[in-house]
């Protein structure tokens, strides 16, 4: 399996270099313009989260981008997104509901991990002590 | 370092347009915030924002326009959209904007649905 | 000093995925349109120098994107391309002369480094037993 | 997963342009070659390479555009390039291309030239 591994510091707009990486990878496996969009935006999302939310030491975001597939016939790419901070319960957040946003007083956040979901064909995330991984794949 | 929002405004009667160029984050939306409530404030109800120049967005900036609706349902008044990419137009609609603001394809179906229902 | 790092398998075209990473990291730091894709030629030309020569058994190049100056003051981009294969002496490398490669039976090739030298404001290529790895640097 | 080169062909009288669109690595290299060639075989000693569509291009490539201008000369032929990039513009020269290739901004620049000298 081809993988291309980018590392990130986690500064203000580095998820765009996120973004354009898997862009290009995207490319590379013939991915339709709309299927790349959609996973760049997934992506951004991915990395946000580790930036706001991980509090790693390091402050860094890994990245793999694995073709899935055969060489000649990827079938899509398996994204992995890791941080080493301090994880959380993907079980216990409460999908957001626009509704219940709307209300005065209510913070209107926490549409990333609905968004990943929603844009992406399988999503799997793995959070604990040693981190966060959100694995998500696209077909082409 | 922050690639930063570029807004211009069509103040028309009874319509304001927010063109948007760049990306809408934390600070392309405290942007687009801050214009909306001017317009608010100068005693505009109906805004449309087009989103031509925007080709990428993340969900920080998104809670601000939502903040943007609440304001807008609290005043009776309307916020529409147009010119999304296909993956903003899909992100809307996964969230359910479509149901609190409208989402029109290009700029003259949205000012006609404006202007019909004024 | 912020640090982005990439690598990518030895395979035909991952070349491109350096060079448009390149360019996310340069419009990160603003550089301009025309510096941006000299820099991106450079990046182009060092993979392919590895994948091509290095017969590193890794298959496999390591880039970093560091950022010159300070951070909300940007100098420039330093790249480091780095191979773990065979290495090489650049010194003994013979510049490339245009009329003589026209002349008949005489390999055209020959280009890369001239070319990378060329294109960016500081380059320096250590290569030895470990490997070769070309360090470059464009100012803003 | 090679993105391949497309090339267009607009044969004149005495000039034939060929447009190229995409990446000019070894294999783009080598369908220039083809093109290039056929066309000489056809007849054609003017060739015009206009670069318009391709924003990308390798030593291996260019190794291979060399090639073809050494066949130019030898049949007493003219290569010549428009509509560069700069980054292209300036490895060609860098290269000293220019010297055996004429390297123009557009197309009618180059036409021009090519009629005026024939
Ligand atoms: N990488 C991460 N590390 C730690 N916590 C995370 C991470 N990603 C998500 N979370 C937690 O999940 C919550 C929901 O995330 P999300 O749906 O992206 O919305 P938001 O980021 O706006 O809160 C976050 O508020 C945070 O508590
Ligand atoms: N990463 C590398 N590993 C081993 N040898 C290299 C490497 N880069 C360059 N070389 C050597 O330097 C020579 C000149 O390289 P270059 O100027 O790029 O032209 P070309 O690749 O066309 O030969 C190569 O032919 C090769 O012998």
């Amino acid at each position: 399996m081809q993988e291309i591994t980018l590392t990130l510091p986690m500064l203000p707009d580095m998820e765009l270099t996120a973004s354009k990486t898997a862009c290009a990878v995207g490319e590379h496996i013939r991915m339709s313009v709309d299927k790349i969009d959609e996973m760049r935006m997934a992506v951004v999302e991915a990395c946000i989260n580790a930036f706001e939310h991980s509090d790693a030491q390091a402050q860094k975001v890994e990245l793999t981008f694995a073709v899935m597939g055969q060489d000649d016939d990827p079938k899509g790419l398996q994204i992995t997104i890791r941080d080493r901070g301090i994880g959380f319960a993907p079980d216990t957040v409460e999908e957001p509901v626009l509704k219940t946003k709307l209300s005065p007083g209510i913070s209107k956040r926490g549409w990333g991990l609905k968004i990943i979901h929603g844009l992406m064909d399988e999503v799997d995330i793995q959070s604990g002590r040693e981190g966060t991984t959100v694995v998500m794949r696209k077909l082409r | 370092m922050s690639e930063s929002l570029k807004l211009n405004v069509d103040r028309r009667d009874g319509l304001a347009i927010v063109y948007t160029d760049g990306y809408i984050n934390n600070q392309g939306g405290e942007e687009i915030a801050k214009v909306a409530y001017g317009l608010i404030d100068e005693g505009h109800k109906n805004l449309l924002l087009n989103l031509q120049g925007t080709k990428i967005v993340n969900s920080i900036g998104i809670s601000i326009l939502i903040e943007i609706i609440e304001k807008m349902i609290e005043i009776e008044g309307t916020l529409a959209f147009c010119c999304l990419t296909p993956t903003i137009d899909k992100t809307f609609h996964i969230m359910g904007l479509a149901q609190y603001a409208g989402i029109y394809a290009d700029e003259p179906t949205a000012i006609s649905e404006f202007t019909g229902s004024a």
